[in-house]
């Protein structure tokens, strides 16, 4: 249990996941924390991503983790842009006041 | 470690073309400024039609480039090319929407262009890294655009909603991709092919892995149950932006889909078939009820591209050539189909304001019969009515799905069509049986015309020679099964 | 011993933080939590050898995406007095499923198999002993192998910065700007009307 | 034999005609004008070909005749295959001979949006015919559910009260039936690796997978016929259909299932159809007798009618199942027959619904005062429809008891009995209708029959009491394709029974080794 | 001149019908009654012919039906049988025409009639000429039209509709039987061609076969389901009910159709069958019961009855259970013989009756009429005749048609021969009392009709009293000429052969009379065939001689109680009736057969067919099937677009619950499910 192997990344990166999940659909409130919880997952896939390049020592888990950071922040800046967009209409950015559109 | 020889390049010469026709014609747009947003879509038309034509010269066998992380085949240049030419289609029939809704601004023909560009990448990815790269390509422009018209509520939810289930999609892309990686050591389609061909009994890592992908190609070409941003998006978006996510994203993302199931895990087909069955199953059935209750036409529409989405997995999970040849031209007559209904759409303005409502439609046939029966023929298509194209496509599908030995699924397929056949019965009564109402606005843009036009006369005149696409269709196919 | 140590205590926090993020009322906390957890998890990253990925986490999240997060939250200035009423309806339900989904990872993660030519056809081994460094090592994939996703990914960024640009930018009618060429075009003429006022009548 | 392709030019022929129609421009009277004589002009050479075709028919042979085939999907061995037999080519005359009654009996009725209604008539021509003369699985499926468009235009379009409802049920409810025989016809092109009509119906299938075929073919022809317990759509769909419409319904549509059976279900699935006959023989007996009771309370003439067809389509399925010359005969002539009388019938409806703009019984009464011409027509069309000897409807309905039968007796009886109840609501409707006091004035003050009207009764009703007395001109013709359909069905039974006999053995040869 | 006979009414039917307008009234007349008086003087050749020559033939005209073994062809067959119809018929049918020129004169559309008229004599011949079981159906149901038409002749009253369509529809239930016997024989045989029904009956005699699910003696089977056809177009007990409703149609209708010749093609029929049923002794039994319980009922009804073309439809009803139970105890020859008769005295009953009506001004109801008998005096004597004829009193035609069947039932000598036999006697009875109830109702007593119509009384011009006269003719010579020829036989009965002999000279001048020989078994030929040990009219000639006579002796007591009631003791009827009250209310209401059948088949074949089309088509197969299901599919529809709730954290808790569904399942699969 002491020595730390790639299991114990590979949950805590499964736990992340599902914290990051769950921050989706149980946040009524705020969208900026359904974007934070998204980057909680992506976040655990790096984890991932880094430990099996570790324990396969293969560069390219890294270089992976790499991209995704890179896209990650290209996607935050458009997810708050929309964001923004949809502030300036309503005035709010309640996850329950985006509700126009359904049925 | 090759230079980057011409040779090297040559089989991506389409995408380089388009990349460096996006970011000249950004700088052109700066200059310009948004009055120049006519002369950059009708240029970035231009340029989807200058890419096909280059990929039309190159030689579509399999050849590879960039260390083997793109691949040019039949299949993916047969793909591309019709994503170049839904895409053209799409660039046509929005320049004057977006006049008329005053969002001419030049970024959008741009952003549709490197949405393309991002297609295009992720058709012919041959590895894991590079997929995700172009699907996010794709993506981030498809959400801007979505919320392209800023200043209104439902554009910006539609925004907010594509884009938010839209990275926890590509988050568990990533996650299902991390354990692909770490189970075969790999992200190359090949090398990953190649390791599960040899332990045929795969590894529950692995394809827990593959539903996680597999899931979010599911949103991608909006399968039950990661459908549910599809209604609201193509509601809320701008009815241009509709039509484009209607016509291409859906078949450049079943194309890869199809090229991830049928490459790297072919082998282990026996046990992503039963999820594409279930995930067949679920959009056929919630698709063809819900579109029951729908009153918004673009709404309609969602629901009629989930089902028909259906329709294609039917196919996909077929398992075999004849499976893949159906999705294929199954996409391509629904991309068509689309695109005329679209462009109808389009062409509904009363007093320059956009009408979506199916009751909208009222009367159509008496106001203007010749666009009434267009669209009553792309209905009946869509609902799978011979002689129209339409049903040739289902035809294919439920014949790869009898072939393969999936009687329930075809059996469900065809009563789900019934079922569907219902809601596109109802816009038909509604233009030809209803009192008419007020006419639509008589000016219509060319493109529109042109698009319709082309779009019905395929429809009906597919029966003529189905052959020609079907055998292309079988022979792209054919393309993931040689390799 | 000691890098045992060092993960669970990063684990640990970086577990944590992560519950907060999305727990916290105020938005704000939730970004610092944010920006906590990202520096645990860089600093897992350092016990995975992946010093570069570790340092990009704190160079482009903490330092960009965290404080573009900060800086919108206190943009938008929301109240968020009112609480999430009938978030609770899908708390058990979303326990349940986040437990077994949990269950399920561990007992997948648990044991983690490899194929068994997965260390074999490793495309690009990571150097012994420290012939490289980690950095080095992915600056000549990045520029080599993987030149395709990379040019990709500044068309990725260039996307967004379109995106964003078009989506918040505002020309604002109402804000004076200094226009160097009009006022320097600007004539006496334009600037001054003489006119002709009739006697018994106000100018 | 033949060295022009006369199959495809009749099926052709009326779609040239519509898109000529499409073409004419002009005011909106003018168009009309133009558009119901260049259809009417076109059925008529479309009829005369049939003529043609119906004078070069070889009746002596059973094989298929003015045989067309060209590539069409060769991918996947799928061709446009045409022909006729003697089972068909009625049919195809039958469509080619109603359709121009149709547009003559529209000619006044209808007055809005007729260029439409013109290109749907000839549209549903072409798909008519295309139904009856296509040799290829697939082809005739096209054909075969295409005919819902134009069919559904018209109900809904130019239809009654409840047309959209009714359209709706007729489409959605035959495109039902339908859409499960798709998935029979891949089966079996899966089996076989052809869609060649022919080539299936020399090489029947066998073994249990036939029971679910059967089932879903069933499936279509039963509602397309249609049969109890799916015919709720028949009713509704005639009424508010026009009259035209009720004619091409109740003459051709109905007879697409019938011929289906007769095509795909006897002789591609034998055993299966000797398996189910007792089943199709009591619905067919349970329509004829309930329908025959349902007819009996209608208030509306048209529903009486509709109701009226499904138990005289029940007659055709209890003939076409008992696989005997005389059953199978007799269907055929009985679809033949019926779509005369009952197309006539409509039209007799359409007639005084003109006048009156109803179609409630009660409000008619007594016109045989003021016409005395449509009495006398309306009388032989009634006796036809009773199936008087002398009449068309004798011939079939007798021929097919006569097979029942020999088949069983008891069905034979029960489906007898119909034949008192289809006395019984015919000559209280036309009791109802033409005789009586006569209370309500405004019948009375209908005009008789104009010489349109008259001309377009004298070729059905000529034709009604022609093939009464001489049916031998169709029997003859039918029969040696009918011979030829029971021998495959006979020898596909043999067969069936000796492959299971194979599949049988080496169960019994595992169960003895067990024991 | 075999296509005259069967032609000429067709062809005048069509030139009366199609070309009414162009030729007029008096052009239809002419056109119908020429046709049918050439036809009738063709017949009488052909009679010659065929019974005196033997020359009989069978003449194939075209092919109807062919559908495998099943060949129908168009054939005229002429045997003695039909050249004994073919005479009846036409003779009588043109008297009427002839009558019908008078009778309608006042008429709207006499064309009409007369065409109609022409139409049912044409199907009449059609029925009797018929070589084959099929072609016999089609003269069958056309004769069920044409009596369909003329019931209903007056269309604008209510009563004749209803009539009419009953007729039609009773008519239809014994077609149902008669048809189901075709196709029976044509199973049994693989034939429905007479000759080759005949000639395989003998051998087919101990055939059975599964009919309904039981194993029945083949003959028997067929021979009931024709004999059901016959008991429907006879009017035998059970489906008679509609023979009183048509006197709603003009009375030479009644005459024609209702007396003489439709109805009494049950009669033919079976006699046509006479080599089948001769092999199916309990349908003999059964023929034999209905007939004589038939014969008894109507009497019955007849009794108490006011209309008085009612109640000749209740005499011709219990004369046609005569002719049935003398074919059940196989005595064909006298059925024919006494069919000849009636056709004869019955139509001339019914012509008189009309005759009367006419005179009365419509009027029917012999309670309003009374009195009349000074006034038209022809019509009286005719109705005198025609009673008696009817009642079978000496020397007139009934009186030797009606006793040999009475004795063939005695000389039957069997249970249901004597049944038949006693029957007939109390029927005889009552046939005597009503028909002097009538006559005297009619013509005696005070006048019960009003001054108006007392006013208008006349005499029928003469073109409708020498029809009668022809016709009473046939009623007063007709059992005395051919009771040899029919019935009598040259071994027993020498005394009436050889005066017949002397009388049926003049007509076979050419013929050496020594060779002639006037005798059923001469006289029928190969027409019907009589199984010697059931040679019943052979036998009848020697039955005792109380038999012989009682018939007569019943009749005259009938008379006598007639004068009795209503002549000498007024009153005295109503006394009775009062007296049997139960059983005058039976006879009265017609044994309530019409309220039973209202009850069991009419009311509960409309409210059966409310119950299909409001519960079974609508509510269960609409309601579950299309209206269910689409309603169905619309609240689905509700639920799934609920569903989209426009809630991102639903929409993204649903695609978690869908990615975990799949995981979950997955990995169940792989570890647990033991793949």
């Amino acid at each position: 249990m002491l020595e730390v192997g790639l299991s114990h990344y590979l949950v805590l990166a499964g736990l992340l996941f599902t914290i990051g999940v769950f921050g989706i659909f149980l946040n009524r409130k705020n969208v900026i924390i359904i974007l934070m919880s998204i980057e909680l997952m992506l976040l655990s896939v790096n984890i991932n991503f880094v430990a099996f390049s570790s324990f396969l020592h293969d560069m390219t888990g890294q270089v992976f983790a790499m991209f995704i950071l890179t896209v990650a922040a290209a996607e935050a800046a458009i997810g708050l842009a929309i964001l923004v967009v949809f502030f300036r209409n309503r005035g709010s950015i309640a996850v329950e006041d985006i509700s126009e559109l359904k049925g | 470690m090759s230079s980057l020889s011409l040779a090297y390049l040559m089989p991506a010469l389409p995408e380089i073309f388009m990349a460096l026709s996006g970011l000249g014609l950004l700088v052109v747009g700066v200059f310009l400024g948004n009055g120049g947003t006519r002369t950059i879509s009708w240029s970035v038309a231009v340029s989807f039609a200058v890419a096909a034509l280059l990929l039309l010269g190159l030689d579509w066998d399999r050849i590879e480039t960039f260390n083997g992380m793109f691949v040019l085949d039949r299949f993916t240049g047969f793909m591309k090319l019709f994503v170049l030419v839904g895409l053209i289609t799409s660039v046509m029939i929005s320049v004057r929407f977006l006049y008329q809704v005053q969002i001419a601004r030049f970024e959008y023909p741009v952003l549709m262009l490197f949405a393309g560009l991002g297609m295009m990448i992720m058709i012919s990815a041959n590895n894991m890294l590079v997929l995700y790269m172009g699907l996010e390509l794709q993506s981030l422009a498809l959400y801007v655009l979505a919320a392209f018209r800023r200043d209104q509520n439902r554009a910006a939810e539609a925004g907010i909603k594509y884009f938010i289930l839209g990275a926890l999609a590509s988050g568990m892309l990533l996650f299902g991709t991390s354990m692909i990686y770490g189970y075969t050591g790999s992200i190359d389609f090949d090398v990953i092919g190649q390791t599960l061909a040899n332990n045929p009994v795969a590894d529950t890592g692995l394809i827990v892995g593959l539903v996680f992908v597999l899931v979010s190609m599911a949103f991608k070409v909006s399968a039950v149950p990661f459908h549910m941003w599809t209604p609201d998006v193509y509601e809320g978006a701008p009815t241009s932006v509709t039509a484009f996510f209607a016509i291409v994203p859906k078949l450049a993302a079943m194309a890869i889909l199809v090229r991830v199931l049928y490459g790297p895990f072919m082998s282990i087909s026996a046990d992503w078939q039963q999820i594409i069955w279930f995930m067949a199953a679920a959009s056929l059935i919630v698709s063809s009820f819900a579109g029951l209750a729908q009153k918004n036409i673009k709404r309609l529409m969602a629901y009629s591209s989930i089902g028909n989405m259906g329709y294609a997995l039917i196919g996909v999970a077929a398992g075999t050539q004849v499976g893949v040849g159906a999705v294929v031209l199954y996409m391509i007559i629904y991309m068509i189909m689309t695109a005329g209904v679209f462009s109808v759409i389009l062409m509904m303005r009363r007093n320059g304001i956009g009408a979506e409502d199916i009751e909208d439609l009222s009367g159509l046939s008496t106001n203007s019969p010749l666009l009434a029966a267009a669209l009553a023929i792309l209905l009946f298509s869509m609902a799978g009515i011979p002689p129209m194209a339409g049903f040739f496509g289902k035809l294919l599908i439920f014949n790869a799905a009898v072939s393969a030995g999936m009687f329930n699924l075809a059996v469900l397929g065809v009563l789900a069509s019934v079922v569907a056949a219902f809601y596109y019965l109802r816009i038909i009564k509604v233009m030809y049986f209803d009192e008419a109402v007020d006419p639509f606005d008589q000016q219509i843009a060319f493109s529109k015309r042109a698009v319709l036009l082309l779009s019905v006369l395929f429809i009906t005149l597919f029966i003529l020679k189905p052959d020609a696409l079907i055998a292309t269709s079988m022979s792209a196919a054919a393309a993931l099964f040689t390799g | 011993m000691i890098t045992s140590l060092a993960f669970y205590l990063f684990a640990s926090i970086l577990v944590l933080s992560a519950l907060m993020v999305i727990t916290a009322r105020n938005p704000v906390h939730s970004v610092l939590f944010l920006i906590l957890g990202f520096f645990n998890a860089a600093g897992l990253f350092v016990l995975l050898g992946a010093e570069f990925i570790a340092m990009i986490l704190v160079i482009v999240y903490v330092g960009a995406v965290a404080v573009l997060f900060l800086f919108v939250v206190m943009m938008l200035d929301i109240s968020f007095s009112d609480l999430r009423k009938g978030a609770m309806q899908y708390v058990p339900m979303g326990l349940v499923i986040g437990a077994v989904l949990l269950l399920e990872f561990f007992t997948l993660f648990g044991a983690w198999q490899f194929a068994p030519e997965a260390m074999g056809q490793v495309s690009a081994p990571i150097a012994a002993d420290s012939e490289l460094t980690n950095t080095e090592a992915l600056g000549q994939l990045v520029y080599t192998k993987y030149f395709l996703p990379f040019q990709l990914a500044g068309l990725i960024l260039l996307v967004a910065m379109i995106g964003a640009i078009v989506l918040t930018h505002r020309q604002r009618s109402g804000v004076y700007k200094q226009r160097v060429a009009e006022q320097f075009a600007r004539k006496r003429e334009d600037a001054m009307e003489v006119r002709k006022v009739s006697s018994g009548s106000g100018a | 034999m033949i060295d022009f392709p006369i199959l495809s030019l009749m099926t052709a022929l009326p779609l040239i005609g519509a898109i000529f129609i499409f073409m004419i421009r002009g005011d909106e009277a003018t168009v009309a004008q133009n558009s119901k004589f260049t259809a009417f002009y076109t059925s008529i050479f479309t009829f005369a070909l049939s003529v043609y075709l119906l004078g070069r028919f070889d009746g002596s042979s059973a094989d298929f005749q003015f045989v067309e085939r060209y590539e069409w999907f060769p991918s996947l061995n799928i061709s446009y295959h045409m022909g006729v037999d003697g089972i068909s080519l009625f049919f195809v005359v039958l469509s080619a001979f109603l359709t121009p009654i149709c547009i003559l009996a529209s000619w006044k009725s209808v007055k809005k949006r007729v260029k439409e209604y013109m290109i749907a008539f000839l549209v549903l021509e072409t798909l008519m015919i295309g139904t009856f003369s296509a040799l290829d699985a697939v082809l005739f499926y096209v054909f075969f559910e295409a005919v819902l468009i134009p069919m559904f235009i018209i109900i809904g379009v130019w239809g009654g009260a409840r047309r959209v409802y009714s359209a709706y049920k007729f489409f959605l409810y035959t495109l039902l039936g339908s859409v499960l025989m798709l998935i029979a016809l891949l089966t079996l092109y899966f089996q076989t690796g052809t869609t060649d009509i022919p080539t299936l119906m020399e090489n029947p299938v066998t073994g249990d997978l036939q029971m679910w075929l059967w089932l879903a073919f069933f499936a279509s022809f039963a509602v397309k016929m249609p049969m109890w317990p799916v015919h709720t759509w028949l009713p509704d769909a005639h009424v508010e259909a026009p009259t035209a419409g009720s004619i091409i319904l109740a003459g051709v549509l109905l007879k697409m299932g019938g011929y289906g059976f007769l095509r795909f279900s006897l002789p591609m699935m034998p055993e299966a159809s000797a398996y189910y006959a007792d089943m199709v023989y009591w619905l067919s007996v349970i329509a004829i007798v309930y329908t025959s009771l349902v007819a009996l309370v209608q208030d509306d003439m048209k529903k009486l009618i509709a109701y009226s067809s499904v138990a005289h389509m029940g007659f055709v399925t209890l003939g076409i199942f008992t696989a005997t010359t005389q059953g199978i005969e007799g269907g055929i002539f009985q679809m033949i027959s019926h779509g005369i009388i009952s197309g006539a019938l409509f039209l007799a409806v359409g007639v005084v619904y003109d006048r009156l703009h109803t179609r409630e019984i009660s409000r008619y009464g007594g016109i045989v005062k003021n016409m005395p011409k449509y009495a006398v027509v309306f009388m032989i069309l009634m006796l036809g429809s009773v199936g008087l000897p002398g009449t068309s409807g004798f011939v079939g309905e007798f021929l097919t008891l006569l097979g029942a039968f020999r088949v069983d007796t008891t069905v034979a009886f029960v489906a007898t009995s119909g034949v008192v109840l289809g006395a019984a609501y015919m000559l209280v409707l036309y009791k109802r209708v033409v005789f009586g006091a006569g209370e309500n004035k405004d019948a009375l003050k209908m005009k008789d029959l104009d010489a349109r009207e008259f001309g377009m009764f004298v070729p059905l009703i000529f034709m009604v009491i022609w093939l009464g007395v001489s049916p031998g001109f169709v029997m003859d013709k039918i029969g040696p394709s009918v011979d030829k359909l029971i021998a495959q069905y006979e020898s596909g039974l043999s067969k069936g029974a000796v492959d299971d006999a194979a599949l049988l053995e080496p169960a019994a040869g595992k169960e003895s080794i067990d024991e | 001149m075999e296509l005259i006979i069967v032609f000429a009414p067709l062809l005048a039917f069509l030139t009366a019908g199609l070309f009414g307008k162009q030729i007029g009234d008096a052009g239809a007349q002419f056109v119908t009654c020429a046709g049918v008086i050439i036809a009738a003087f063709f017949s009488v050749v052909m009679f010659m012919d065929v019974v005196f020559d033997g020359d009989t033939r069978v003449i194939t005209l075209a092919t109807w039906m062919s559908s495998g073994d099943f060949q129908v062809n168009w054939a005229l067959r002429f045997d003695q049988l039909t050249a004994v119809m073919l005479c009846v018929i036409n003779i009588v049918s043109a008297c009427v025409h002839v009558y019908s020129i008078g009778y309608m004169s006042h008429d709207k559309a006499k064309g009409r009639f007369m065409a109609y008229l022409s139409l049912f004599t044409f199907a009449m011949l059609m029925l009797v000429t018929s070589d084959n079981l099929v072609q016999l159906f089609f003269g069958w149901e056309g004769v069920g039209l044409a009596s369909y038409l003329l019931i209903g002749f007056w269309n604008h009253k209510d009563s004749a509709n209803k009539a009419a369509v009953k007729a039609f529809i009773v008519n239809r239930v014994g077609d149902f039987g008669l048809a189901l016997g075709i196709m029976a024989t044509f199973v049994v045989f693989g034939t429905v061609q007479f000759d080759a029904i005949f000639e395989q009956a003998e051998e087919m005699s101990a055939l059975t076969f599964d009919f309904l699910g039981f194993e029945l003696h083949a003959l028997t089977t067929i021979s009931l389901l024709l004999f059901m056809g016959a008991v429907g177009k006879s009017a035998q007990l059970g489906l008679h009910t509609w023979l009183p409703d048509a006197m709603e149609g003009p009375t030479p209708v009644s005459a024609l159709s209702h007396a003489a010749t439709m109805v009494t093609a049950g009669v033919f029929l079976l006699a046509r069958f006479s080599p089948v049923f001769e092999y199916a002794p309990f349908a003999l039994e059964v023929v034999t019961v209905v007939g004589a319980c038939t014969a008894f009922v109507a009497a019955t009804i007849g009794l108490t009855q006011f209309d008085i073309k009612r109640v000749i439809a209740y005499s011709t009803m219990s004369q046609l259970g005569y002719m049935f139970f003398a074919i059940g105890v196989s005595a064909y020859g006298a059925a024919i013989f006494h069919l000849m008769t009636h056709a004869f005295f019955k139509a001339l009953l019914f012509l008189g009756a009309g005759s009367v009506i006419h005179a009365m001004s419509d009027e029917q109801d012999m309670r309003k009429m009374g009195s009349i008998w000074k006034e038209i005096p022809y019509t009286y004597v005719m109705m005198w005749i025609g009673s008696l004829a009817l009642a079978g009193m000496p020397f007139f035609a009934g009186y030797f048609s009606k006793d040999i069947i009475l004795e063939a039932a005695f000389a039957a000598d069997s249970k249901v021969g004597m049944f038949a036999f006693w029957m007939g006697i109390a029927a005889a009875l009552m046939t005597a009392f009503y028909s002097w109830r009538l006559i005297l109702m009619t013509f005696h007593g005070k006048p019960r009709a009003s001054k108006k119509v007392m006013d208008h009384l006349h005499e029928s011009p003469s073109v409708m009293i020498s029809p009668l006269v022809v016709l009473a003719t046939g009623a007063l010579f007709a059992g005395y000429v051919f009771y040899g020829g029919f019935v009598g036989s040259a071994h027993h009965d020498t005394e009436v052969h050889h005066e017949v002999t002397a009388l049926g000279d003049s007509h076979v001048e050419e013929e050496p009379v020594d060779t002639f020989k006037w005798d059923k078994e001469h006289f029928w030929g190969e027409a019907i065939k009589v199984l010697p040990e059931n040679d019943t009219v052979e036998a009848a000639h020697s039955v005792p001689f109380w038999v012989k006579k009682l018939p007569i002796v019943v009749g005259l007591v009938g008379i006598f109680f007639a004068y009795v009631v209503y002549l000498w003791r007024e009153g005295l009827a109503v006394k009775i009736a009062a007296a049997f009250a139960p059983l005058h209310r039976l006879f009265f209401n017609k044994w309530y057969f019409d309220e039973l059948y209202d009850r069991i088949f009419v009311t509960k074949a409309w409210s059966l067919g409310r119950f299909f089309s409001v519960r079974g088509d609508r509510k269960t197969i609409d309601g579950f099937g299309p209206d269910g299901i689409s309603s169905l599919s619309m609240r689905m529809g509700g639920v799934f677009s609920k569903f989209q709730s426009g809630f991102l954290f639903q929409y993204a808790f649903i695609m978690i619950i869908g990615l975990f569904a799949l995981v979950t399942w997955l990995m169940y699969r792989i570890t647990l499910g033991g793949y």
